[in-house]
């Protein structure tokens, strides 16, 4: 069962070398609230996993611009020149990811697995030093689960179990690193009472979510 | 077993569960523990097929027939309930996001080894869900009868049945005892009314620390 | 896009030795006029990919009582006392799935990925002739992907563009299985019209259904 | 390039789709082939972060700031769209289910290889979603300029950058030319009007197989 707390209080949790699951894409279902409260906070050298390194004044981007983050596993940065001039000049370590294997590692540590067999990545960069495994006669990198300690989401509504909906495209990687948290934050724009979200409907189970925090941004 | 024994036993597994707790109950014996939630504690119950927020049985002729849980029993959805395809739910369970499972067994070890899925050139079942309850779950306890049916102990030194999974019990409910396992070793930690520590480890293999508080 | 063709013609380009997921569990979910055609077809020798052999007279079960099944991949076969004569009388080989692995394995598949690392099975029957690899200090076994050449599914409700929703429970391995056929034919209650279900709600993106047949159940 | 040059890029890519199918359109230049469906034409597009059924650009002031593409775009749904989390969204991808993706590229070469990631000291935007989409998509379609700024040949005996994906290039469009991967080699199946078959070879390092219709 969830606990509600507060932007402060979440930040409050995430310390140096926290690694951090941060959702949305291009800054569109990032937890903005939560994000503003570990900038105000000022924590330093985030590991953050991320899809995309977003926009210099939206999602992680101001992390980034106000130097919190120390590492990064990412697949795409082209949106934030700040962070690229950070990873140029040795401030920010950054692992970058295809997207799909991203989820899948991510995935992998929320549902319990070491890690995939994907073809991604085959004969690039991307395999170097990692491991080859041939199954019915294709090639496969593995690809090794990402741990992390919390998960830091958006969604648009939560129920009194912490069941969560998503709005449109904002969902993206937010259902994924719900499972992958250690520790899972959510922040959400209302609670429902319960039985205000069809069991159908619910796209993350209240199982997944540890606290939820209330967004300022509606 | 006698009603008033798998009560017992349900009734002692309810009182490890922590409000808030996520559970999973195997089928037969383990569903009693339903049955028996202290007051004050609200738990939530997972059938593996894919449920968060089981309820109660329907009432004669309410059934739905998309409503089971994994036993195939029919089932009711509590508000806050959700459904999910099989491989979140067992997402899940593998990923450690269930607080307890409760299962039955066919043998159990004093290493936390578990026996419950097949009888070899006998019972092919199949493990079903219940490798990944037992290797996923935070908590795994085991409810089963002390002996089983012609008076041989289930709780071994080694089991010899085919495995679910190695070093995973916690916790071993029957109508004679409670055992916990520790680094040290299985505990007896309780004594059903009606029997002696002697009346268990006679019936046990496996061998018990007895704690100063049962000597 | 999908096309709507009859029970009869899904079960006629079902072939012996074809690799058939078949969802479902104890029945629920199962798309039974499919198999009733299937069995009223008679092709032999399938090899199925399902989670449970479900009941004699229902579900996959019908396959089994008619002897149509010549290898199986399941989990559980404690409800269909059939399946285990003929399995220990050498007319059915049967690889036993533990279910959390089976359906990464069909998934896995379904979205190109050759395998997984669980840690379900480690030192039991299981684990026997599979490469165990550690991750992080712990061991894993090695899944590889199951190949399907068709998955039969059941849905509520598809839309003209083959988006489908499930019912409650008999959602299932329905939504799993329907991504991993080569070709995947969903057996549903009613076709609604473009927009009748909310994009929100779809569960099985119309991209993974090739054929709908309407079930005769509803 | 020249907004002609692109429109016939776009409309000469889209003569490649079929009616029914799943298109994955990358940012810039492959954008504008969704301008360009044939008449009696349905394709349904897909966006990475999490659509199938991108509809056209919203009208000013209408924008939804949950609905956007891969590039940030924002976009609409058409009826029947579907929204999915991005595993999903990848497994459709990686999966093979995508028909067509049609891509930007820095360097191809003749031996199918792509890349369209990152120069070294340079730029490291990373891959994104580009690597899967390469190495899943049925059709992998090629939408560039025929030569870099410079004037350089982009279509390369052997890429010099980092690879997105080897060997995974069905068909290249240029502003110049329309060349397809053969188990033989690079074949010029087109030259654009204004440019003649030693145009092309002059602006490209590959070896080219050039067929009889063009001699």
């Amino acid at each position: 069962m969830y606990k509600l707390i507060t932007a402060a209080e979440a930040a409050a949790m995430i310390k140096p070398r926290s690694r951090v699951c941060i959702g949305g894409f291009l800054a569109v279902g990032a937890p903005e609230t939560v994000i503003d409260a570990i900038v105000a906070a000022g924590t330093r050298d985030l590991h953050i996993i991320v899809i995309a390194s977003d926009w210099e004044n939206r999602g992680v981007g101001k992390l980034v611009v106000n130097h919190q983050v120390g590492s990064a596993q990412v697949s795409h940065m082209g949106t934030n020149k700040e962070i690229q001039n950070q990873v140029n000049c040795g401030e920010i370590k950054v692992e970058l990811v295809p997207q799909g294997t991203l989820m899948e590692r991510v995935r992998a540590f929320g549902t319990g697995l070491g890690g995939v067999l994907t073809p991604t990545g085959l004969g690039t960069v991307v395999a170097e030093g990692k491991q080859v495994i041939n199954v019915n006669g294709r090639d496969y990198i593995l690809e090794t689960a990402i741990e992390s300690d919390f998960a830091l989401i958006r969604a648009k509504k939560a129920d009194q179990a912490g069941n969560l909906i998503y709005s449109k495209t904002a969902r993206n990687s937010n259902p994924i690193m719900a499972m992958a948290g250690k520790v899972t934050i959510a922040e959400v724009d209302e609670i429902v009472e319960l039985g205000g979200i069809d069991p159908e409907d619910v796209i993350t189970p209240g199982i997944f979510v540890n606290y939820i925090v209330l967004s300022k941004e509606k | 077993m006698a009603m008033d024994k798998r009560a017992q036993i349900g009734a002692r597994i309810a009182k490890e569960l922590k409000d808030g707790d996520y559970v999973n109950l195997g089928i037969g014996l383990p569903t009693e523990t339903a049955n028996h939630i202290p007051p004050g504690i609200r738990v939530v119950f997972q059938s593996e097929n894919g449920i968060m927020g089981v309820g109660p049985a329907p009432a004669n002729g309410e059934e739905d027939q998309d409503m089971i849980n994994a036993g195939g029993g029919f089932i009711t959805a509590l508000p806050g309930a959700s459904y999910f395809d099989s491989a979140t739910s067992f997402g899940i369970i593998r990923g450690g996001h269930i607080d307890v499972t409760v299962l039955g067994a066919l043998q159990v070890d004093q290493e936390g080894n578990l026996a419950n899925w097949m009888i070899p050139g006998k019972l092919i079942p199949g493990m079903g869900g219940a490798m990944d309850l037992v290797t996923g779950a935070k908590k795994v306890i085991v409810a089963m009868e002390h002996c089983d049916k012609q008076g041989n102990p289930k709780i071994l030194r080694k089991c010899t049945l085919p495995l679910t999974a190695k070093g995973r019990v916690s916790l071993i409910v029957t109508d004679m005892a409670v055992l916990e396992m520790t680094p040290q070793g299985l505990v007896l930690q309780e004594v059903s009314e009606g029997y002696t520590v002697q009346d268990v480890v006679k019936a046990t293999e496996a061998d018990l620390i007895i704690p100063d508080h049962l000597k």
